[in-house]
């Protein structure tokens, strides 16, 4: 056993957390459970440490482990961070959500912290078991975690129908694993990848490619594998649907990132077209579906659908070319979409849940006229939704900027129909984030409003602090993205190169 | 025995789990297609694996993972159907249309 | 290949005897009217398929197929089908109106796969071929190595999958109980 | 061409100031910018003092114009004894080289003194004066007897920057000032409505007509490569055959835009409704200067049509003509004493055009000058009338002449000028317009002249008969006008009658010398034609028409002026109607385009904003919502209900397609889960 | 002053956002205060833009100056570079003083709901957009702040826009105005910089064909489009045509432009000011500083296209004035007009013709600006925009009405007054457009401009007759109305005193652009 502790260290710290929650959630009276959250919120906190050392310590270097099965480089710390840093705020944002209702508050975090531990083995997974074991283990808790609030209709819909459409995705992304190892008997990425290249004609091979797309299509809730989303996300608690939009979406996206840049970037030729095909459905009908939604929750669900379109659209770009140079451009450019979307959208859930603690609803006509009574409030919704919106100086320019640049790179006439599919749908997403941002700012304040939100008082302490995070982070990445705390900069590059 | 006889055996049992997880009403009938969905990739794995023939067996652990998870996976989904059925009384998924608009 | 050289081997006269069992319980599994039977049903096709698993020498998991499934998962679901009560007796609406959509999409599934399965086999050199891991049995002994070694990441997660579903499956599936209850349980 | 007139220009440009035998003038020329700046230095002193002044700003503005008149004539004498000639130009811009010249054009600000700018500065001057002393009395008690005077002080600035402009783009700057001038004094009351909607026509007008100016100094400008009128006459003079078409374009837009403001056929319409104005304006602007600015025009840029663009002659001279005629007979309906002076004015408008258009410089200038005298005498005579009887209507009136003697006398004589009876001014000059337009060549035209001539004089007479003749029928008593008004009239009467001495042909005046060599100093030799000798007989044809008009008048309304016979003798079928519908061109211009621009057009072009451009806008918004909707409604929630309906083959009819609808929320996901792997698979593996 | 060499411009870029920021350091209830720093922040900026344009080597106006090039997202070789030119100069001048304007102009003019701090904040956010685009050097820095200013226009209108509701056919809604205009304002503008950020991302990889590496860099694709690079081709086209489509829209130019008489009719008076008289010009700015240098040949192919809706625009523009009854939706109408003739200076490709459109634009934005102004202070004093309702406003308050009547002349391109010079050089460039582009065509195109000019004058003038002229109406009889204040006069005097002295000495404006539109042209189209 070739383990190099130094690499697997947030790994274990993260599961060490795991188990000094449970043990605590046994220990601890009711009302002390909220030692609970402090020890999962400290135990990622603690993980992020090693990941700095390990990207500052001694150089970004690649660290193999276990026969290659476990690989921690730059592009797995790169998305580790955000998970971490992404599960982090999520937590935050979860603390006065659980502890507000009867919900189970060790237990919530230990599932929590299982599916970011999931997460993580899948950033540095480097085949098709650690893979799939990876990928479970994000979604076995999150079917649970969606159904927690157990006297809620809604809630139990939502998690009944994530469960049966997860255990059917699953049960085609094994079936095209299934025969992705028979094609090419081998399960490592490194091993398809040289077998892949002769396979290109085969039928099987391509059924097997695009079902194991469609596995991780449903993580990244690419239309048409999106339709859980809506209403799990509705019926979810909020900040576990934060997690899904993020976390578990981001873990979807690093699924794909292995199977296509590292299992099969030699017959992009299959998957490239797929992809262009989901990208443009799903920002397309993603958009406009959210136009017609009057449940914030359920309006981010349908955005959050295009988004993933947009972050779909690199994938189609590095399938249209063979360029090495390109198709590194366009895994950094899904990357950098991804942190950014992360944080942005976090910040978007966490207003929402703020939201609705001070109006008690979800409906977006019921947060008429907020920044006469919330004004921070509104302001950070303004914010992190124009930034969704793609608008500067607000983060989300670069990441569509980033992705319009890989889709344009290759020049040829898909890639940039593509491109304007992708400008069109950018222009229609401005109207549902506008129109939240005119509810909030423009529109008069509903009869009794006022005092609601009186009542409920100031934001909790942890919420604050986690749009704070995401508010500072929206901004500053806006202004100088990449220079961002001159942190990712380095790292960045080993995106790029490390593909 | 070749291999093509055990992946068309795969394809049909994979076809009819597709076939019960679309027309099953009730949540546990569903799970079972699943489990045949399942069973399909399982037996895939293992007819690969003996046709690949390597000392590795890759194929073989792969469906040990699958096995293992395929379990935990029922054991959620009961916990989810016993919940749903708490809430109630019916363990009938086309039920569940709160969300229909 | 023709079909009667295929015929002709005894070793798929036992592969059609455990093929054609599993396939047809496969189909009672989602046609059946009662839910105990499907259930039963579903044994019988993982049975079969644990017999075609020794077919081709991968006893280890023939048996864990045999002791996971048939052994807890099978009872598992008895467990649920019971207590969600579902009505063991004869039940005439488990299926709905779908069933042909349903059946369609299947045997377009089933369509595609096939013809394909068919053409990587003719296609490609080797595929065609008899399986040359037959008769010879895999050792334990890797499989146990493989868990330790190579996959010793997926294997430790599978710990925290099953925890999960455990303590998330426990959590949810059981009664709440009333703040009061919750004193008193903590009392005991 | 272009590089040669470019070095013509170099060579003057180093010079800036004398050309050939004129001299450079002396300290007064050199300073002359003092005399176009003094009045926009009134206009702004007066608007920021003037209410708390005793004059409350008429002061200031006779001062500066008081200034101004010695300036110009210092010059003007000085011109007398010998030609000067001063250009000075300063760059207000460089607006780069439209890729066709060497170096950037130039905007120039500046100021030309020559003949016939001293000509114009000296009658702007006096004339100016004389008003603005007449309006000091005229207007006491008004309302706003400050804004008045601002006005007039930007009108007199605007004009002596229009004349002495040494360059196209100063010559618009002015000629737009002294628009906005006159639409701000037309509309001096603009409480009435049709006050405020003359001075809008008179903008109006003569904004469609700075149109061709516009586009005429476009079309020279980048030919010549300057915007000076120096540069102008010097390429005229060389002559290159080439740019002929541009010189004859340029020529007709240039003449287009002095047809509005000097009000020819048909432009002329604003001018009677300018009448709205205070009587002094009409008698400055409306009659002796701002009109002129077009015939000022047409002499500034002489050479170009003397000897390039003769062929735009004929054209101009018919609309010259058709003014000097058919318009004249407008005059003889009029019941308003002032649109009768107003319509007079366009007609020997008319003449001074057709004098110009067929290369009578000379002659045109000098009807110019001496129509700036008897017709500014005769608006101020109106004036005073009008100030007595406070009724602009000849039917208020009569019989004055024994309460008014002085303004009975200055406007008879004045009448008498106008109507161009021997030796007044005005039969000198308009016998050299006749002479000129014969010796041209244009007999036909001549002839019409000639019967023009008749006209005014019958129209005048009439008008003076109405007036001054008969029984007063107006209400109260009116009497003379005050020292203050009628000092001015007496004072313009004197050139009415002894200007013409100045420009008898062959007859130079020692060292005065003759009109013609005043305004003939120019940079290039104006190379008109003007007789040498009087032609007794065009001057008598010309006489006798006059003296028949003023007998025909008489004879007619004299003996019984005071009746309403007298006044409707005119009213003869056909011909009143149509004169006293002005030819119906009012009606042709509002109903036929303005009131169509401003009404159904306007407003088409706002429905098609409406309906058609936003609405695709909004169309594509409304359906972009309604395809989210749909795909929302129909596809993302419903869809797969219809397909599987579609795929259960309809045979259970409505009731079964309501139990679908109800059903399977999951499986339908599912389904659709499964489908689109499916799909994938088979467009990406079987198509492909 | 080196320090000012390299650090002048990025003071006047940012020093706003940071005075925005400041703004929230200061309680919401002093509201004194809040005002004081607003106009100390923009009177600090406007000093500094002065003070370049004093700096400024006016021998060299072809050069950028104030040059400051730092690395900023090297990952795609963006950078922070800035400086100004004969081009930009007048434009930042213009946007850092009528900035200052609003500030002082809106001292004692609030809209409901009241919320000082809020509206100076995004007043001075636009600044940072406004001034930084006119600055910006490279093309993903140009990028962001022509977007910029979005946002606070967006809120300002939304928020403080006019309440009232209007029916919009087609969409068969009534709408309130202040809504529709803002979601339709950012919409359309949005929907042209998506396109026209494909068309700069296509510039960067094609750049990298002749450079060996891929550059946003404007001067060095200028450099490149000097040697006419990037050819045209289909290529050029669509690249021409998507950074088209996003300048177009921001000019606007008809039939992109029905955003603009809503946008400016519901925001607020300031935020109307600020629209008219800067945002506007980041179109055609952008023509100048990207589209014409970097794709001269598309340009030329362009033209005449350009012309025809610049002319089209100058008519559509002129006779929908004419059946405007709301006095700010009748002035927003008359920007359509006036931006034809700006684009059609740009159409003619000639420098004259830019420059046409450099002084159109500085002229619009004093003489819109100023208008909007009066439009803003009339209806604050009858409470309604109705032109009918109005009338005898010369009466009720001379003062006023006699900015209003100066204001309308000027508009109306009177000569001796701003607006002139860019209408008449317009036409002068129409008259001889750059060499093979249609004579007969352009020569059309300068007819009907100057057709154009007579609607112009047509409907300010009945405007004036109208609003200005005759009695007041009865209804305003026993009305107190008080004539132009001080905080009006301070905002509007230095409007009054730039359009008669750039229209008498238009060497103001014209002296530094001159040199760099030559070599423009020069670069551009050789010769």
């Amino acid at each position: 056993m070739d383990l190099d502790y130094h690499a697997l260290a947030p790994e274990l710290v993260v599961a060490a957390t795991i188990l000094v929650v449970l043990t605590l959630d046994v220990v601890l009276s009711r009302p002390r459970k909220y030692w609970t959250a402090f020890a999962g919120v400290l135990g990622l906190a603690v993980a992020a440490v090693p990941l700095l050392t390990l990207a500052f310590g001694d150089g970004p270097e690649t660290r193999s482990m276990l026969g290659g099965a476990y690989v921690v480089d730059g592009f797995s710390l790169v998305l580790k961070a955000v998970f971490i840093v992404g599960g982090y705020l999520v937590l935050l944002m979860s603390v006065s959500y659980i502890e507000s209702d009867r919900y189970y508050q060790g237990e919530y975090y230990l599932l929590m912290l299982t599916s970011i531990l999931g997460s993580l083995v899948m950033a540095s997974s480097r085949d098709l078991i650690t893979l799939f074991v990876g990928l479970e283990l994000v979604t076995g808790p999150l079917f649970l975690l969606a159904g927690w609030r157990k006297g809620s209709a809604k809630s139990n819909e939502a998690s009944l129908k994530f469960f049966i459409l997860g255990v059917l995705s699953t049960a085609i992304l094994l079936y095209g694993m299934s025969f992705l190892y028979g094609l090419t008997g081998s399960v490592t990425f490194e091993g398809i990848r040289e077998a892949g290249a002769d396979l290109l004609d085969s039928g099987a091979f391509r059924l097997a490619v695009l079902f194991t797309l469609v596995g991780f299509g449903f993580k990244v809730t690419a239309v048409p594998f999106h339709f859980w989303a809506p209403d799990t996300y509705e019926g979810a608690p909020t900040p576990v649907t934060a997690y899904l939009s993020v976390g578990s979406k981001a873990a979807g996206f690093v699924g794909l990132l292995l199977l296509c840049y590292k299992a099969l970037p030699s017959v992009t030729e299959i998957w490239g077209p797929a992809l262009w095909v989901l990208a443009a459905l799903s920002m397309t009908l993603g958009n406009l579906t959210a136009l017609r939604q009057d449940n914030v929750v359920r309006m981010l669900a349908y955005s959050s659908i295009a988004q993933g379109g947009f972050i779909l659209v690199p994938f189609a770009a590095a399938a249209a070319s063979n360029d090495a140079a390109v198709i590194q451009e366009a895994a950094s450019a899904t990357i950098v979409y991804v942190i950014i979307y992360a944080f942005m959208n976090l910040g978007a859930f966490g207003v929402v849940i703020a939201g609705a603690r001070r109006t008690g609803s979800t409906m977006i006509d019921d947060w008429a006229g907020m920044w006469r009574y919330a004004p921070r409030l509104a302001v950070l919704g303004a914010m992190f939704f124009f930034s969704l919106a793609g608008i500067p100086p607000l983060a989300g320019w670069y990441a569509k900027f980033a992705m319009f640049l890989s889709i344009l790179r290759p020049g040829n006439a898909w890639a940039t129909t593509l491109a304007v599919i992708a400008a069109v749908n950018a222009v229609i997403a401005l109207v549902y984030y506008a129109r939240i941002a005119k509810t909030m700012w423009m529109d008069p304040v509903p009869e009794g409003a006022t005092h609601m939100a009186e009542a409920t008082g100031p934001l909790s302490g942890s919420l604050t602090l986690a749009l704070g995070i995401s508010a500072i982070f929206v901004v500053v990445a806006g202004i100088l993205p990449f220079e961002f705390a001159g942190v990712f900069a380095d790292l960045a590059k080993v995106v790029t190169t490390g593909i | 025995m070749v291999l093509t006889q055990f992946l068309i055996l795969g394809a049909l049992l994979f076809s009819i789990g597709v076939y019960g997880l679309l027309s099953r009403r009730n949540a546990v009938t569903v799970l079972l297609a699943v489990e045949l969905m399942l069973a399909a990739v399982n037996i895939n794995l293992i007819a690969f694996e003996a046709f690949w023939n390597t000392a590795a067996a890759h194929g073989q652990i792969f469906a040990i993972f699958v096995i293992t998870i395929a379990a935990a996976e029922v054991g959620i989904g009961l916990a989810i159907i016993l919940m749903v059925f708490r809430n109630r009384a019916s363990g009938n998924i086309d039920e569940l249309d709160l969300m229909r608009w | 290949m023709t079909f009667s050289d295929w015929i002709a081997e005894p070793v798929n006269w036992a592969f059609l005897a455990m093929a054609i069992p599993m396939v047809v319980a496969a189909l009672r599994v989602v046609t059946s009217r009662n839910v105990v039977h499907a259930a039963l049903f579903l044994v019988l096709a993982l049975a079969a398929s644990a017999g075609l698993f020794i077919l081709l020498s991968a006893e280890f998991v023939a048996w864990v197929l045999v002791l996971v499934y048939i052994g807890a998962v099978v009872v598992l679901f008895l467990f649920g089908i019971m207590i969600t009560r579902a009505p063991i007796g004869r039940e005439t609406n488990l299926s709905h109106d779908t069933r042909w959509p349903a059946a369609a999409a299947a045997l377009g599934v089933f369509a595609v796969t096939f013809w394909l399965i068919n053409g990587v086999t003719q296609q490609i050199g080797g595929f065609g071929d008899p399986l040359p891991a037959v008769g010879r049995a895999t050792p334990t002994g890797i499989l146990g190595e493989g868990f330790i070694n190579r996959y010793l990441i997926p294997f430790e997660a599978v710990g925290f999958v099953l925890l999960a579903a455990l303590i998330g499956g426990i959590t949810l599936a059981r009664k709440d109980l009333t703040p009061a209850e919750e004193e008193e349980g903590a009392r005991v | 061409m272009v590089s040669a007139v470019a070095s013509a220009t170099l060579i003057l440009a180093a010079g800036d100031g004398a050309a050939g035998d004129l001299s450079s003038g002396g300290f007064f020329a050199e300073t002359a910018w003092i005399m176009l700046a003094l009045p926009f230095v009134a206009f702004l002193a007066i608007i920021v003092v003037g209410k708390r002044m005793k004059g409350l700003g008429a002061e200031l503005a006779i001062g500066a114009m008081g200034v101004n008149l010695l300036w110009a004539s210092v010059l003007f004498v000085q011109n007398m004894a010998g030609g000067i000639y001063r250009e000075v130009n300063l760059t207000i811009a460089e607006i780069g080289t439209l890729g066709i010249t060497d170096k950037n054009l130039a905007f120039e600000l500046g100021f030309v003194v020559d003949g016939l700018s001293i000509m114009m500065y000296w009658v702007v001057a006096f004339v100016g004066f004389l008003v603005f002393v007449y309006a000091h009395g005229y207007m006491k008690g008004d309302v706003r007897v400050p804004w008045f005077f601002a006005s007039l002080s930007l009108f007199a600035g605007s004009m002596l920057v229009l004349v002495g402009a040494p360059n196209l783009i100063q010559l618009i700057i002015g000629w737009e000032g002294v628009g906005l001038a006159s639409y701000l004094l037309i509309g001096h009351y603009w409480e009435q409505k049709e006050n405020t909607d003359a001075a809008v026509k008179a903008f109006m007008t003569n904004k469609v007509a700075d149109v061709g100016l516009i586009l005429g100094t476009i079309l020279l400008a980048p030919t010549l490569g300057s915007f000076r009128f120096s540069t102008l006459s010097v390429a005229a003079d060389i002559h290159d055959g080439a740019l002929e078409g541009v010189a004859v374009a340029g020529a007709l837009l240039l003449f287009f835009g002095a047809m509005g403001k000097s009000a020819q056929f048909p432009l002329h319409v604003w001018l009677p409704d300018a009448m709205a104005g205070p009587t002094p304006v009409s008698a400055l602007m409306h009659a002796a200067t701002m009109v002129t600015a077009g015939i000022y025009l047409m002499a500034r840029t002489f050479p170009l049509y003397q000897q390039m663009a003769t062929a735009a002659r004929p054209w101009m001279v018919t609309i010259a003509v058709i003014t000097l005629f058919v318009l004249g007979f407008l005059a003889l309906v009029a019941d308003d004493l002032k649109r009768v002076l107003a319509y007079s004015t366009v007609s020997q408008l008319g003449y001074m055009m057709a004098a110009v258009a067929v290369g009578g410089y000379t002659a045109g200038l000098f009807h110019l000058f001496t129509h700036a005298f008897f017709k500014a005498l005769l608006f101020l005579g109106a004036g005073s009338v009008i100030h007595a009887v406070h009724s602009n209507n000849m039917s208020d009136m009569g019989g004055l002449r024994k309460e008014m003697p002085v303004t009975f006398w200055t406007f008879v004589v004045g009448s008498l000028s106008l109507a161009g009876v021997i030796p007044l001014a005005g039969f000198w000059s308009k016998d050299e317009i006749l002479a000129t337009l014969g010796h041209e060549g244009y007999t036909a035209f001549m002839w019409v002249a000639i019967l023009g001539a008749f006209v005014t004089a019958f129209y005048m007479t009439r008008a003076v008969v109405l007036t001054f003749f008969g029984t007063y029928k107006g209400q109260g008593h009116p009497h003379e006008s005050p020292r203050v008004m009628t000092a001015p009239l007496v004072a313009l009467a004197v050139p009415s009658v002894i200007a013409g001495l100045l420009n008898i042909p062959g007859v130079s005046w020692g060292p005065i010398r003759n009109f013609t060599d005043w305004v003939g100093a120019r940079i290039v030799p104006m190379g008109d034609y003007h007789p040498k000798a009087i032609e007794w007989d065009l001057a008598a044809y010309g006489l006798i028409a006059a003296l028949v008009g003023i007998a025909v008048g008489w004879r007619l309304f004299a003996p019984d002026a005071d009746t309403q016979q007298a006044r409707d003798r005119l009213q003869v079928p056909v011909l009143y109607p149509l004169l006293h519908r002005k030819y119906y061109l009012d009606d042709l211009y509002m109903k036929g385009v303005v009131n169509p621009i401003k009404g159904p057009l306007a407003r088409a072009v706002d429905w098609v904003n409406g309906y058609v451009i936003d609405a695709i806008i909004n169309g594509a918004g409304a359906g972009t919502a309604w395809l989210g909707g749909l795909v929302y409604g129909r596809l993302d929630q419903q869809g797969i209900d219809l397909l599987l309906n579609a795929a259960a083959g309809g045979t259970r009819g409505a009731g079964g397609k309501l139990r679908l609808l109800q059903s399977g929320k999951v499986q339908q996901y599912a389904g659709a889960f499964v489908g689109g792997a499916l799909l994938l698979v088979v467009a990406f593996v079987l198509v492909t | 002053m080196a320090w000012f060499e390299s650090a002048g411009l990025s003071l006047i870029v940012f020093l706003p956002a940071v005075g925005a920021l400041a703004l929230f350091a200061i309680p919401k209830a002093r509201e004194d205060a809040q005002k004081w720093l607003a106009l100390v922040t923009t009177g600090l900026t406007a000093v500094l833009a002065v003070a370049v344009a004093a700096n400024f080597r006016y021998g060299a106006s072809e050069k950028f100056q104030f040059e400051v090039s730092e690395s900023w997202i090297p990952a795609i070789g963006a950078r922070y570079h800035v400086g100004v030119d004969g081009i930009s100069l007048p434009l930042l001048v213009l946007s850092a003083v009528v900035t200052v304007l609003a500030v002082i102009y809106s001292w004692d003019h609030w809209e409901e709901p009241r919320n000082v701090r809020g509206f100076l904040a995004l007043m001075l956010l636009l600044a940072t957009g406004m001034n930084g685009t006119f600055v910006a050097l490279d093309l993903v820095l140009f990028f962001i702040f022509f977007e910029l200013v979005l946002l606070p226009m967006y809120f300002m209108i939304g928020i403080w826009g006019d309440s009232a509701k209007r029916h919009i056919p087609v969409l068969g809604r009534t709408v309130t105005m202040r809504l529709y205009a803002a979601i339709k304002f950012f919409i359309f503008t949005l929907f042209g910089s998506a396109f026209m950020l494909l068309g700069f991302l296509a510039l960067y990889f094609r750049s990298g064909d002749f450079l060996g590496h891929n550059t946003f860099d404007i001067p060095t694709l200028i450099a490149l489009g000097s040697q006419n690079a990037f050819g045209s081709g289909t290529f050029a086209f669509l690249v021409f045509g998507a950074m088209f489509l996003g300048f177009a829209v921001k000019v606007p130019m008809w039939p992109f432009h029905t955003w603009l008489p809503d946008a400016h009719t519901a925001a607020p008076t300031v935020g109307s000011v600020l629209l008219a008289a800067i945002l506007l010009k980041l179109g055609s700015y952008a023509f100048l500083r990207i589209s014409i240098p970097i794709l001269p040949d598309m340009a030329r192919e362009w033209a005449p296209f350009i012309g025809l809706l610049a002319v089209i625009g100058i008519i559509y523009g002129s006779l929908a004035c004419l059946a405007q009854t709301d006095i700010k939706r009748l002035i927003a109408f008359s920007s359509v007009g006036h931006m034809g003739f700006v684009m059609l200076g740009i159409a003619t490709m000639t420098d004259v013709g830019f420059n046409a459109s450099l002084i159109g634009m500085v002229a619009h934005g004093l003489i819109t600006g100023l208008l909007f102004f009066l439009a803003g202070s009339m209806h604050h004093r009858y409470h309604t925009r109705e032109i009918a309702r109005l009338g005898g406003n010369q009466k009720l308050m001379p003062w006023m009405g006699g900015i209003l009547a100066f204001t309308a002349m000027a508009s109306l391109g009177l000569p001796g007054l701003a607006g002139f010079w860019g209408e008449f050089m317009s036409l002068l460039g129409a008259y001889r457009p750059l060499a093979g582009l249609s004579l007969s065509q352009f020569q059309t195109y300068m007819v009907i401009g100057a057709i154009g000019t007579v609607l112009t004058a047509g409907y300010m003038l009945w405007m004036l007759q109208r609003v200005n002229l005759g009695e007041p109406k009865a209804e305003w009889s026993d009305h107190e109305f008080h004539d132009v204040e001080p905080t009006e006069w301070l905002a509007w005097a230095p409007l009054i005193v730039a359009i008669v002295a750039i229209g008498v000495y238009p060497r103001i404006v014209l002296g530094a652009t001159t040199d760099a539109v030559v070599n423009l042209a020069r670069n551009a189209f050789g010769g």
